[in-house]
């Protein structure tokens, strides 16, 4: 019953996706791209993949959105309606797309349980994770411990993005020369009864909510990826209500940098030091005398670490945007 | 702890561990040194672990301890090293010889995080060679461009900016390309070690999935590695990114795609698939061809000098897959070997280039006109590296060359005939266009503005030692031939 | 069981018709009325499932989206007033 | 019923190739990044569309429950990672975007070549 679910959702994504491409007025792909995440999120949550849903639903429908307001709030609205070379992008584009069909037919069909997939590799994770890490979230585990040093390389590509924002939006504006009109300085929706009272209230929630969400990580969905994300939502919140300077005087720049190279350090160090005890990099069973808490202390560490450099760069690129002057 | 065992990860580790510090530096000197220490110090790691490598010794390392398809694993060979020394060398050389330029070009308080990512763009690119897990090398390898798209958005000219977008959405293409190479092939074999999904893809190789699989991987890849026709998005990028990142991307970035590329081919497909050695010599032999003939002509009328030196560079990628197409160990030593040499002949050729843009604002070759008066060490420089590039006998390019058409000639009939035509004719025009650069420099009368005076000791010093690596590597082959055959015998090695 | 179906079912319903929506506009508010209440759809729609597979636990999912929802549509309103506010002083400028 | 089991990859194929199409032909480069986001979305929906075994539940694991099958953990791993890269791949795009604006005063391909051209 589920699976029909799953195809109409399916089919409703397809349809959007083709609506944002046509779309003339890029807000409204904008907010069809927000429709597209939900829909992406809900069919992920169908196929049992509750974290990764959890993430598409903090970063697609809430980040992502707004950084695209933000960029687009600086550039134009609508777009010119010219289209590049047609024939030769439908051709190329008609003939992956029935190559990629062509391959599925020799596919594992969806939930397959013979599939080579769940044969090797997989298998060991599920049945090894209780007796070696004990935690009840094996895809936490796999992520913390078995494949540490790629959640690693994943912190620094958040690391990567987020100085490379600031770098980008830290250069002059040439139109500064041109026109000294300082521009009205953001004052938030401060004078909007109901989203002050609302968002005032829900501000601790959502602030609440993600600190749960990082500590419950090895538990139930979620961990520090997500509640990084969730918990700059809350800020970003923060700000949109009250204005850019009183956000900032909150968390200022100087703090969301050091969130940002904090975050990466404390994992990166995580792992120096265990080779220190002579372990292999981020092998954490040598942090305790007791391999198995050695574990879960250091998928608690390193947790710690991705959620404070995705929180910190999360905000520092919403800010970057926001503070960028508009002309 | 003992340092040696762990000499693989620190390659990665010591980086990661320094870009987050350089980020929180904030004087602009203190930062450059930070970086270039750190720098410095994976140039010793490779070259600790290229004397290793050459001692015979294996460098297997388990991240976590866990073995191997289960967690990730890294692993050196001799083709690893090869690259290591490529990347962490450029890397050093160009932030030696930044010193001078790059304060120019980036203002002070942006410098801590250009710094930063240009520290991670040596992580990334250093963490793809390293890694033998498919997914680890996808991660690494949006490190590595993301860094270098914010390296080269650093560039003073406004052109940049296309440019580099441009770079990031082929980049990202190409990435997502190989992204679903990689979850095609994981889907019929459950693993993501590359040597573990070669001997499990054997049970499924005829299956449509891996044959596309194997098509999005190549292609994706090719695309990050610019070969022709997926090259458009490398002249620009390389012509208004700052000089000096010019120098460490155009030494080692598109090398390091093709490095995956070879090592996937050559690990997982070769001899599994069915007819996979003829495929891959029919896509990539006609490419590589027209790469040499169109990338050097249109190089031939370039009137900017550094997109010149980019056309050039596409044209070498060109010879590189050339020897790789033969499936051969001639071949592959003399890609190989192409890959090192010409990362010494273009990166003292862009190291020239910065030293020429310390008193020249605009580049085109008309603006360089008669400064070899003024500049003649920079110009002896770019003179020996051109020679290098063209591949006269005594430089380090003649040595790639030589052993090419000695791979080429080994095919026979006319195919290799053709073949050596076509090698000898792509370094006839770069006799030409290196010619145009000399003549203008040398022969043509002083432009408006004429250059006063001789770059910077520092840079210059630089310029000099890799340009005369070009020679040392050109009398001296051994080292670097002895490592590319026994690199071009472990890639072959698995075909058994 | 059926219960959830038909819940299911009716929530897609809906869902569907935001979409429409959204899709045809033909003002911004209707739009982002529309996204609004696609996004309160899903979270339904991830709580009925979270029930109908027995994991009951997987609400905190529906929690977050509800809280993330509002946070964007609070992004959008402030993203029009920057705009009105743009665009009064662009109208007061050429006025000057 | 016996088809709908490739639905989900066919989904993948055309939502993939939607947002391909939207990256090559559209000339406005916003678009041009919401047609990448679309392209890498549907990378992570094969990932996901495999980790599925039927009748089972999230790999998190119930305590007192025995005879529980679990879906595939490894995709799961490999798509929050994906998802991270997307979002930093669409930010600094996006970033360059607002640059690009500032320098050119427009955010349409064409008439940035045409700017360059004359300059």
């Amino acid at each position: 019953m589920i699976i029909i679910f799953a195809v109409f959702l399916l089919t409703l994504l397809v349809i959007t996706a083709i609506a944002i491409v046509r779309a003339e007025n890029l807000f409204v792909a904008v907010m069809l791209m927000a429709i597209f995440s939900l829909l992406m999120a809900a069919n992920f949550f169908i196929l049992d993949a509750a974290d990764v849903a959890l993430t598409e639903a903090a970063i697609g429908a809430g980040v992502t959105t707004v950084i695209f307001l933000g960029a687009l709030s600086l550039t134009a609205e609508n777009e010119k309606k010219v289209e590049l070379s047609r024939g030769v992008a439908m051709s190329i584009v008609t003939a992956t797309t029935l190559l990629l069909i062509y391959a599925t037919f020799e596919k594992p069909k969806l939930g397959d349980p013979e599939a080579p997939v769940h044969q090797h590799v997989a298998p060991w994770y599920l049945s090894e994770t209780p007796k070696l890490i004990d935690i009840p979230n094996v895809v936490t585990a796999v992520l913390g411990s078995f494949r540490a040093y790629d959640t690693l390389g994943e912190v620094f590509v958040v690391f990567t993005a987020c100085i490379g924002v600031l770098f980008l939006l830290s250069a002059k504006n040439p139109a500064d020369k041109q026109s000294r009109r300082t521009p009205p300085e953001s004052i938030g929706l401060r004078h909007h009864l109901i989203p002050k009272v609302v968002g005032r209230l829900l501000f601790p929630f959502i602030v609440l909510f993600g600190l749960y969400v990082q500590f419950h990580g090895e538990y139930g969905p979620g961990g520090g990826f997500q509640a990084g994300a969730i918990i700059a939502t809350g800020i970003i919140l923060f700000a949109l209500l009250e204005g850019e300077k009183t956000a900032l005087a909150a968390v200022p720049h100087s703090v969301m940098m050091a969130m940002v190279a904090g975050g990466a350090l404390l994992y990166t160090m995580v792992g120096v030091v265990t080779m220190f005890m002579g372990g292999n990099f981020l092998d954490y069973s040598v942090l305790s005398s007791n391999p198995v808490f050695g574990q879960q202390m250091g998928i608690i560490l390193i947790e710690a670490g991705v959620g404070i450099t995705v929180c910190g760069a999360l905000l520092a690129i919403f800010h970057a945007f926001a503070a960028r002057e508009n002309y | 702890m003992n340092p040696t065992e762990h000499l693989a990860a620190l390659q990665v580790v010591v980086p990661f561990l320094a870009a987050p510090l350089i980020v929180l530096l904030k004087a602009k000197r203190l930062a450059w040194a930070a970086t270039t220490l750190t720098s410095l110090l994976t140039f010793c790691i490779a070259i600790a672990l290229t004397m290793g490598v050459l001692d015979g010794q294996n460098y297997q390392y388990f991240m976590g301890s866990w073995p191997a398809p289960y967690g990730i694993e890294l692993k050196v060979d001799a083709f690893s090293a090869v690259v290591l020394l490529i990347i962490t060398g450029a890397s050093t050389s160009a932030l030696i010889a930044g010193y001078h330029s790059l304060d120019k070009q980036i203002g002070a308080k942006r410098q801590p995080m250009f710094f930063a990512a240009w520290i991670l763009a040596l992580a990334g690119l250093a963490g793809i060679v390293v890694s033998a897990d498919a997914f680890n090398i996808f991660v690494f390898m949006e490190i590595s461009s993301l860094a270098s798209y914010v390296l080269v958005a650093g560039g003073p000219d406004r052109r940049a900016l296309p440019a580099v977008f441009k770079y990031l959405i082929f980049g990202t293409i190409g990435a997502t390309f190989y992204l679903i190479g990689v979850g095609l092939i994981y889907m019929m074999t459950g693993t993501l070690n590359i040597e573990d999904m070669g001997v499990r893809i054997a049970d499924v190789a005829d299956q449509s999935p891996v044959l596309v699989a194997a098509g999005f991987i190549t292609v994706g890849l090719a695309l990050k590695a610019a070969l022709f026709p997926l090259h458009i998005w490398l002249p620009n990028a390389y012509t208004f990114a700052p000089h000096i990142v010019t120098v460490f991307l155009a030494a080692c970035a598109t090398k390091v795609s093709l490095y995956v590329l070879f090592r996937f081919d050559f690990f997982v497909f070769q001899e599994n698939l069915g007819g996979q050695q003829l495929h891959f010599t029919f896509f990539f032999l006609p490419l590589s061809v027209f790469a040499i003939l169109i990338a050097s002509a249109v190089a031939l009328f370039e009137r900017n000098l550094k997109r010149l030196l980019a056309w050039s560079s596409v044209a070498q990628i060109g010879y590189i897959v050339l020897g790789a197409s033969l499936v051969s160990i001639a071949g592959l030593t003399a890609s190989v070997l192409h890959v090192f040499n010409h990362a010494i002949a273009k990166g003292s050729l862009f190291l020239a280039v910065a030293c020429l843009a310390c008193h020249i604002k605009r580049l085109r070759l008309t603006d360089i006109a008669g400064c070899a008066k003024a500049m003649p060490w920079t110009m002896g420089a770019m003179v020996l590296a051109g020679l290098s590039l063209i591949g006269v006998p005594g430089t380090a390019g003649f040595i790639s060359k030589w052993y090419l058409i000695s791979a080429v000639l080994e095919l026979g009939g006319a195919t290799g005939v053709f073949l050596t035509a076509v090698i000898v004719l792509g370094s006839l025009m770069a006799v030409i266009y290196v010619w145009r650069i000399v003549e203008y420099a040398y022969f043509k009368p002083q432009g408006k503005k004429p250059a006063v005076s001789e770059a910077p000791f520092g840079i210059l010093a630089i310029t000099w030692i890799v340009a005369i690596g070009n020679l040392y590597f050109g009398i001296n082959p051994e080292l670097a031939v002895t490592l590319s055959e026994s690199a071009a015998s472990v890639l072959m090695g698995h075909n058994k | 069981m059926s219960m959830y179906v038909i819940v299911s079912i009716a929530i897609l319903v809906t869902m569907t018709l935001a979409l429409a929506r959204a899709l045809k506009g033909p003002s911004v508010y209707d739009r982002v009325l529309a996204v609004n209440m696609f996004g309160t759809k899903t979270v339904l729609l991830l709580a009925v499932v979270a029930f109908f597979y027995g994991r009951p636990d997987f609400l905190d999912l529906a929690l977050a989206y509800a809280l993330i929802n509002f946070v964007g549509i609070l992004a959008v309103l402030e993203f029009f007033q920057s705009q009105r506010n743009d665009d009064e002083e662009q109208a007061k400028e050429q006025e000057e | 019923m016996e088809l709908l089991g490739y639905y989900n990859y066919w989904v993948f194929a055309i939502v993939l190739m939607v947002g391909f199409y939207a990256v090559i032909v559209r000339n406005n480069l916003i678009k041009k990044l919401l047609g990448l986001a679309i392209f890498q979305s549907a990378v992570f929906l094969m990932y996901i569309t495999m980790d599925k075994v039927e009748g089972a539940t999230a790999p998190i694991i119930q305590e007192g429950v025995t005879d529980q099958i679990y879906s595939n953990p490894l995709p799961q791993v490999l798509i929050l990672t994906a998802i991270v890269v997307g979002v930093s791949t669409t930010a600094l795009g996006l970033a360059m975007v607002v640059r690009i604006k500032e320098a050119y005063g427009s955010i349409e391909e064409d008439d940035i070549i045409a700017k360059d051209r004359k300059s």
